[in-house]
């Protein structure tokens, strides 16, 4: 019997860097990652401001995004996740 | 003194019903509550070798750096809780003496060290049936070749969080669980243990 | 009875009693619902929806369309899959089930299972993967649907091997074996549910598997002719296993209707059960059946050309869909096999594997016709999918009102709707549609199969999360003494909180308005414990303060405690509590009792993913402290009587100030703090000392009469002194600067949700402001949630121009009053307002929102 | 061989695919059908294509559960989906189709204080605002819905509810058929397996679009793709502050009549009806991550289902018989964004989250009104892009909390 390897490690939902691979029932979602908060908001537009507070990338495919392991080491990591076929991605 | 006297664990009420279904389990099963352990959560930068080797010299032994693990010495334990983050757990009264220990280790501005003793309470599972009464709620996979004694895992059972620490080959497991969670999770392990 | 003398894997020494419709039968140890019926030689077992037709046993397995029955509160069940046991009573169907509240019989329950291998089947192919992965010593985990491994093997003569390879696989300790387990779901990265039948119940399997193996085989499907849904008319293999495995005999003359060479055999297997064999119909060389014949007990002929051939059973092949439904919902993709005429895998899935005759591992001499024609051109009664009565003619209407999508004519006719959700039907219906559309089949597709593969009882879905264990309870330290002393509990989250204390014959409002004055007058009690706490420790906690709450902490000092509130980054309110200063570089901030979580993550968020640099560190106290409000006038004075030693006087323990005690040699943290404007103090304690510590408050508080108060009491004592409570004056669109509260605004330094007060709408001045509000008569309460407008008799649709957030009777005051979110409200201070009610319309004044204490005296005394 | 015989009752041609429209609709939901039918209705615009990468209203308007109500709590969305149901209650003959439309009643049940209080502001502010709306207590609760469990011993027992008797249901794939018919009948093409890749823009005007059949010159687009829309905008240098999560539901087998209304709980999650055909349909909360993937994660259906048993002991031994997911395209405020965009003759409607199938004929009629004028009608100008920066936004996360 052969089988092929899957991409993921398996038994995993999300992969926590530090535990290890678990349930998504530990994690909460922190949606899109690498959104920087504005280097002087003071002096920062309303577009711009609302662009930083509202708008989000809401990518198909692979998606940089955050979650936080709050059932265990309660730590923020981002991984790369496919939005179209869940597929964790290295 | 008088204020042990009076102090009064999370599960007191449970004791009974504890102790009932160990002797009525026919499958090896016993749990009871391990209450008033001393739990002092630490947060240090382990890259910070000073303040890591003072700490070892304190408890007698290295916190384990690798994640999920346990590492213990003496009566004291300590559980890997995050890559700065650690849970010492030692005999009941002893906060006061682990904590000005660590901070001593620490010195200023160094991390954190706060005494959680009353934070969880911890329920000991143990017996052959152990293994299979987690896993009416656990997702972790607590097969024997992958998860060993000296191991712990934070996750959740049934709807609670809690911390895992898998004691000995029996299997005995400690589950930390908080205080105010603590009924919850025995009514569900009451119940689980009713089925095969 | 059509129970044959011999053979089968029943045991005819075990008879066991059951009734169908009333009606007292016997079958044997062994069987299904369906064969005992057919050894009682109950043809009709049930009534068409849509036309009311008779109908029979059509399948021997989990694919079965007709032979759908009740079994006291269970519905719709496959008489196919229900084992046989004593005292069974069933009724028949007519493809509705009844929801029936019965009793909660047999027990639900999950279990978490990790494996290298799943396999999915316990066929030939099934165990013999099992069999490779366990020598090799992986962790396995074989599920089968049926209550015995071996699947078509059973139907053989020998099923030597099977027995043998099921006994070497029950003795690897490493090999979990589940018979009666349908895996029913496949879901992301090889999480596999499973729905296992027991004796008292289901037991929900959720196996996390390396490599899922598919042996699920494959399912027969029957020909499509005119009237082709008569009881007697079944899946060939289906009669074969009737024979094998149950040792009955479906009917006395039979005739073969079939496409393919799978009947080949069936004809002496038939004979040699001692069922006369009148025709054998072969698509590939003759034929076809054009039309049956039948009574009310199903068929009695058959026609081929101008003949009518009697007969009780026609058994019908139209060839395998192999069962690719788990591949399916694992995103695999299916092509058209022409050879095979079926759906088989295209390509495969990462750590999922198809074999057997699910992957078209099978030899199939077959002639493909999909569609009978019949003596004349009515096709009404060429059924496509028996459970639904949905026939050719319902297709032709579909293909002829535009639709070309099978998943647009599946919704049209209903076709794999049912609850078998096309198993028979699907491929059929495909085919057809390619015939009527000129498309072919592999281009029309099939509709998407989804979990679950077999329907699947909510109660199985539930587990043991039911009644008390639905939801976690979370309890204080102090829960015990409220319960025994008579509390009325609010839910507050998953916290259990005391509403109110009612004493004998009080009503709420009496008990409140007594514990209300208690607190005003002497002293009362509340167990505050459920505040979340978060201990706060590093060189760089204030800069993280400072950033995180609206207002400035730089000048707290050691010692010391400072009311703080937060904002999200839209600016609106999003948690307030009390920060307290506990020694160089280390506070300790309290939170709401629903927000503690959500603040927590708040703060990791925030210094984890924006502020890395920053040192300092968070550290969940929730559970770890009591925390007990004594409060009111002579509340010093019980803590006189508790804490000797500790300077109480308001010089030496002023408002705001942090104080150590102990008492009884328990440590204690005395809080100066109030959220009720009277003198009060908050005790917090290690948590194991909560009930001790409560108690003695009780016994030092009773020479002043001391009692206890709920939350209710606490929120007409803040609202009498004008504090919010998060979620009842803020709803997510409010700001610090609407609740009047720009004092705890910092001008200076930047916080989250800070430039959010610069947008235009944000920075309107005729936003709603948090106000006062004295109902012109004293009695008259407003209901909270009441909306204000500005005209006491206004006509639809009636501008609103704010609403009631809290309204309660004051004994204090002597009177009702409220607090409300009104536009440009502080402009509007003396003008009335009017709540329009259903039944009347209640006029208030708008005042500022504080009705006690205004300078403070009592709060600082 | 002899066939059936073609009926001759067609729902809707297949067009071939003209060249050139007045007004291009990407999307042919339950909205894109009913904007085109609208046009042609109300503003006499016929030259219409309503572009469909799949099959007619497969996305989400296949996929929902058909709750229609319109009790919502700010005037801004109170009216928008009172218009709607205004609508509703006349579509039937209007559209000379059956849609099954149901005024059953639809009961949000109360588990909290909290809840009582704002769904009490709520009731307050529909009568105000002219919208059928009721307070019942528990009682109350039970004499409208007797299979609801009021008992005390739930884990969160039921301290009342909010009704709209005129709220309900319609049989959605007869709303997409019947708006498709009359829209086809007036004109307008409906185009199947037709995907837009791209749009044609030049100096800052909006003049086509490109799909996988061609470049269409039209003079007018209107987006209409719920949970694509992100994706479909980002075509065109558009940004929207929508985020697309699955939205998990659930079908029962079909059983004889046993619920007589819709009943939505928010605090645990889950809402029911029964359909006219007999199956009890469940919808539960949105997953918490983006996915395009169109499924969930089977723990959302485990608590949903869970909460359902306890609301409705009598469904214990009901089945599961079918789950899915839709996209749902998720605003920041749970209000939707209908109108203009910074691209002249180019238009967005989206952000309806769960509630879209209850907006269909609303949506339709307002968005066809913007696309015919230029110029948003009253009902849906609060629902434009620039609230976002100027902090105007219309928060219904408290009707919104829970998916319907």
């Amino acid at each position: 019997m052969s089988t092929v390897p899957p991409p993921w490690p398996t038994d995993v939902l999300i992969p926590c860097p530090w535990c290890g691979d678990r349930e998504d029932l530990e994690f909460k979602y922190g949606g899109a990652g690498q959104v920087a908060y504005p280097k002087d908001p003071g002096t920062t537009g309303d577009a711009s401001w609302a662009r930083y507070v509202f708008y989000r990338p809401n990518t198909k495919g692979p998606f940089v995004e955050r979650w936080v392991h709050t059932a265990g080491c309660r730590r923020w990591f981002t991984l790369t996740r496919d939005t179209a076929t869940h597929e964790i991605l290295p | 003194m008088i204020a042990e006297a009076i102090r009064r664990s999370a599960l007191a009420d449970y004791a009974d019903r504890f102790a009932f279904l160990s002797a009525a389990s026919n499958r090896g099963l016993s749990v009871r509550e391990v209450p008033f352990l001393t739990q002092i959560n630490l947060r240090v930068n382990p890259s910070e070798t000073g303040h890591m080797s003072a700490i070892a010299r304190e408890l007698g032994f290295a916190l384990p750096v690798d994640p999920n693990t346990v590492a213990s010495r003496g009566g004291r334990s300590c559980l890997w809780l995050g890559p700065d983050e650690w849970l010492i757990v030692a005999r009941p009264n002893q906060q006061t003496a682990v904590e000005a220990s660590l901070r001593s280790a620490l010195g200023e501005h160094g991390g954190s060290v706060v005494d959680v003793s009353a934070n969880r309470t911890v329920i000991e599972v143990t017996g052959p049936a152990a293994r299979d009464l987690l896993a009416h709620g656990c997702a972790v996979d607590l097969h024997p070749k992958r998860f060993e004694p000296g191991h712990c895992a934070q996750t959740l059972l049934a709807r609670a969080g809690v911390m895992i620490h898998l004691i000995d080959v029996t299997p005995t497991f400690h589950l930390y669980v908080r205080a105010s969670f603590a009924g919850y999770l025995a009514d569900w392990l009451l119940d689980a243990s009713g089925s095969d | 009875m059509s129970r044959l003398p011999r053979g089968g894997r029943i045991d005819r020494n075990q008879p066991l009693d059951f009734t169908f419709n009333g009606q007292p039968l016997t079958g044997c140890a062994g069987d299904t619902l369906a064969s005992a019926l057919l050894a009682n030689d109950v043809r009709v077992v049930a009534r068409s929806i849509m036309h009311d037709r008779p109908r029979g046993v059509f399948s021997a397995g989990i694919e079965e369309p007709n032979a759908l029955v009740q079994i006291g509160s269970e519905t719709m069940l496959r008489a196919t899959q229900v084992e046989l046991h004593d005292g069974l009573a069933a009724t028949g169907l007519n493809g509705k089930g009844r929801a029936i509240a019965g009793t909660d019989a047999g027990r639900f329950d999950k279990v978490y299972a990790h494996s290298e291998v799943l396999v999915i089947g316990g066929g030939g192919a099934g165990l013999r993967a099992a069999l490779e992965a366990g020598r090799r010593g992986d962790r396995v985990i074989l599920m089968d649907e049926q209550q015995e491994f071996g699947g078509r093997l059973l139907n053989a003569e020998d099923d030597a091997w099977a027995r043998s390879t099921v006994a070497e696989l029950a003795a690897m300790p490493e090999v979990r074996c589940l018979t009666r387990t349908t895996a029913f779901g496949y879901y992301d990265q090889n999480l596999v549910l499973g729905a296992e039948r027991r004796r008292e119940g289901e037991r929900l399997w959720q196996v996390r598997a390396r490599n899922v193996v598919i042996a699920t085989g494959a399912h027969e499907r029957p020909l499509v002719f005119a009237n082709n849904d008569r009881p007697g008319i079944m899946l060939a293999g289906a009669v074969s296993t009737y024979l094998h495995r149950y040792g009955v005999a479906p009917g006395r003359h039979a005739v073969i209707f079939t496409n393919n060479d799978s009947t080949d055999t069936l004809a002496a297997h038939l004979r040699a059960a001692g069922i006369t064999v009148a025709a054998v119909v072969d698509l590939r060389r003759g034929g076809p059946i054009t039309d049956t014949e039948g009574g009310s007990q199903g068929l009695t002929a058959v026609r081929v050309g101008s003949d009518w051939i009697p007969c009780d059973l026609l058994c019908v092949s139209g060839g395998f869909n192999p069962t690719v439904h788990l591949f399916s919902q694992a995103q695999g993709r299916l092509r058209f096999d022409e050879g095979l005429a079926c759906f088989l895998p295209d390509g495969t899935r990462p750590g999922v594997e198809v074999i057997g005759r699910a992957a078209g591992d099978f030899e199939l001499d077959i002639k493909p016709v999909w569609l009978v024609p019949g003596d004349n051109e009515d096709w009404s009664h060429h059924f496509i999918d028996l459970e639904r009565d949905a026939t050719v003619a319902d297709l032709g209407q579909a293909v002829g009102r535009g639709m070309r999508s099978v998943e647009h004519i599946k919704r049209y006719t209903t076709i794999g709707t049912g609850s078998d959700q096309g198993k028979t039907a699907g491929i059929n219906e495909t085919a057809i549609i390619g015939t009527l559309t000129g498309q072919p089949i592999g281009g029309v597709g099939t509709t998407t199969y989804r979990p679950p593969y077999v329907p699947v009882s909510f109660s199985l879905w539930a587990g043991r999360n039911r009644g008390e264990l639905f939801d976690p309870i979370r309890v204080t330290p102090i829960h015990s003494w409220h319960v025994a002393h008579g509390a009325i509990f609010e839910d507050v989250g998953q916290w259990k909180r005391p509403w109110y204390f009612p004493l004998a014959g009080e009503d709420m409002a009496t008990a409140v308005r007594r514990e209300c004055q208690q607190a005003r007058e002497g002293v009362g009690v509340m167990d505050v414990s459920t505040l979340g706490k978060i201990d706060i420790q590093g060189p760089d906690a204030l800069t993280f303060l400072n950033r995180i709450y609206t207002n400035a902490f730089d000048t707290l000092p050691v010692g010391m405690c400072r009311y703080g509130l937060m904002c999200r980054a839209d600016g609106m309110v999003f948690d307030d509590g009390v920060v307290m200063h506990l020694g160089e570089n280390h506070y300790l901030a309290t939170t709401t009792s629903g927000g503690a979580a959500a603040v927590l993550d708040w703060f990791e968020e925030w210094l984890q993913t924006e502020w890395p640099q920053l040192e300092v560190r968070f550290t969940s106290v929730t559970d770890h402290w009591a925390a007990i409000a004594v409060v009111g006038p002579r509340s010093r004075e019980v803590l006189a009587n508790l804490f000797f030693g500790v300077p109480l006087d308001a010089p030496r323990f002023p408002f705001l100030a942090i104080r150590e005690g102990e008492t009884q040699g328990v440590p204690v943290r005395l809080h100066r703090i109030t959220f009720s404007g009277e003198l009060a103090y908050e005790l917090w304690a290690p948590g194991w000392y909560g009930l001790a510590l409560w108690e003695a408050v009780m016994a030092a508080g009773a020479p002043f009469g001391i009692s206890p108060y709920g939350t209710e009491a606490m929120h007409v004592l803040r609202a009498e002194k004008g504090y919010i409570i998060i979620g009842q004056e803020t709803d997510g669109t409010i700001t610090p600067q609407d609740l009047g509260m720009d004092w705890i605004v910092s001008k200076k330094k930047d916080f989250v949700g800070k430039r959010s007060f610069l947008r235009s709408d944000t920075a309107r001045k005729d936003r709603k402001h948090l106000v006062g509000l004295l109902p012109v008569e004293h009695d008259e309460l407003l209901p909270e949630g009441a909306q204000l407008t500005l005209t006491a008799e206004p006509s639809e649709p009636v501008p609103m121009v704010g609403h009631v957030t809290s309204s309660y009777r004051s004994a204090t005051l002597g009177r009702t009053f409220a607090l409300a979110l009104v536009r440009s409200g502080r402009e509007r201070i003396g003008d009335t307002v009017y709540a329009p009610l259903p039944d009347r319309t209640i006029a208030a004044t708008i005042t500022e929102p504080i009705f006690w204490d205004r300078e403070n005296r009592r709060r600082d005394s | 061989m002899t066939q059936p015989s073609p009926h001759v009752d067609r729902l809707w041609r297949s067009p071939d695919l003209k060249r050139s429209y007045d007004v291009v609709i990407v999307g042919a939901g339950g909205h894109g059908l009913a904007t085109a039918y609208y046009l042609a209705k109300n503003h006499g615009i016929v030259n219409v294509a309503v572009l469909e990468r799949g099959w007619l209203a497969g996305g989400n308007m296949a996929r929902n559960t058909t709750v229609i109500r319109s009790n919502y709590l700010f005037d801004q969305s109170a009216a928008i989906y009172e218009h709607s149901l205004k609508l509703w209650e006349g579509l039937s003959g209007e559209l000379d189709y059956d849609i099954k439309f149901s005024q059953r009643g639809v009961l949000n049940l109360v588990h909290n204080i909290g809840d009582a209080r704002e769904s009490r502001r709520r009731v307050n502010a529909n009568r105000l605002n002219g919208i059928d709306a009721e307070w019942l207590t528990p009682d109350e609760v039970k004499a409208f819905c007797p299979i609801v469990n009021v008992s005390s011993d739930l884990r969160y027992p039921v301290m009342g509810g909010t009704l709209q008797r005129r709220g309900g249901i319609a049989k959605h794939d007869y709303v997409a058929w019947a708006f498709a018919r009359k829209a086809d009948q007036m004109g307008v093409d409906l185009i199947q397996n037709c995907e837009v890749t791209g749009f044609d823009v030049t100096d800052g005007k909006v003049t086509g679009v490109q799909t996988s059949r061609g470049r269409i010159s039209a003079g007018k687009v209107a987006l209409c793709a719920a949970g694509h829309s992100t994706e479909l905008a980002s075509k065109v240098g558009l940004d929207l502050p929508i985020q697309s999560h699955p939205l998990q539901a659930l079908v029962s087998e079909l059983l004889e009549p046993v619920l007589n209304c819709v009943v939505m709980s928010n605090a645990i999650h889950v809402y029911v009806s029964q359909a006219d055909k007999g199956e009890l349909v469940m919808g539960a909360g949105i997953d918490p991550y983006n996915s395009y993937a169109q499924r969930g994660s089977p723990h959302v259906i485990e608590y949903q289902v869970a909460a359902a048993i306890e609301l409705f002991p009598i469904f214990r031994r009901v089945h599961v018989l079918r789950t899915w997911a839709g996209i749902v395209d998720v605003s920041p405020d749970a209000s939707p964004i209908i109108g203009l965009t910074p691209v002249e003759n180019l238009f967005i409607n989206c952000g309806w989250g769960t509630g879209g199938f209850k907006a269909t004929p609303a949506a339709g009629w307002v968005y066809a009104h913007t696309i015919a004028t230029g110029r948003p009608h009253a009902l849906n100008a609060p629902f434009n892009l620039e609230r976002f920066s100027s902090g105007a936004l219309i928060d219904e996360h408290g009707a919104a909390a829970v998916a319907h």
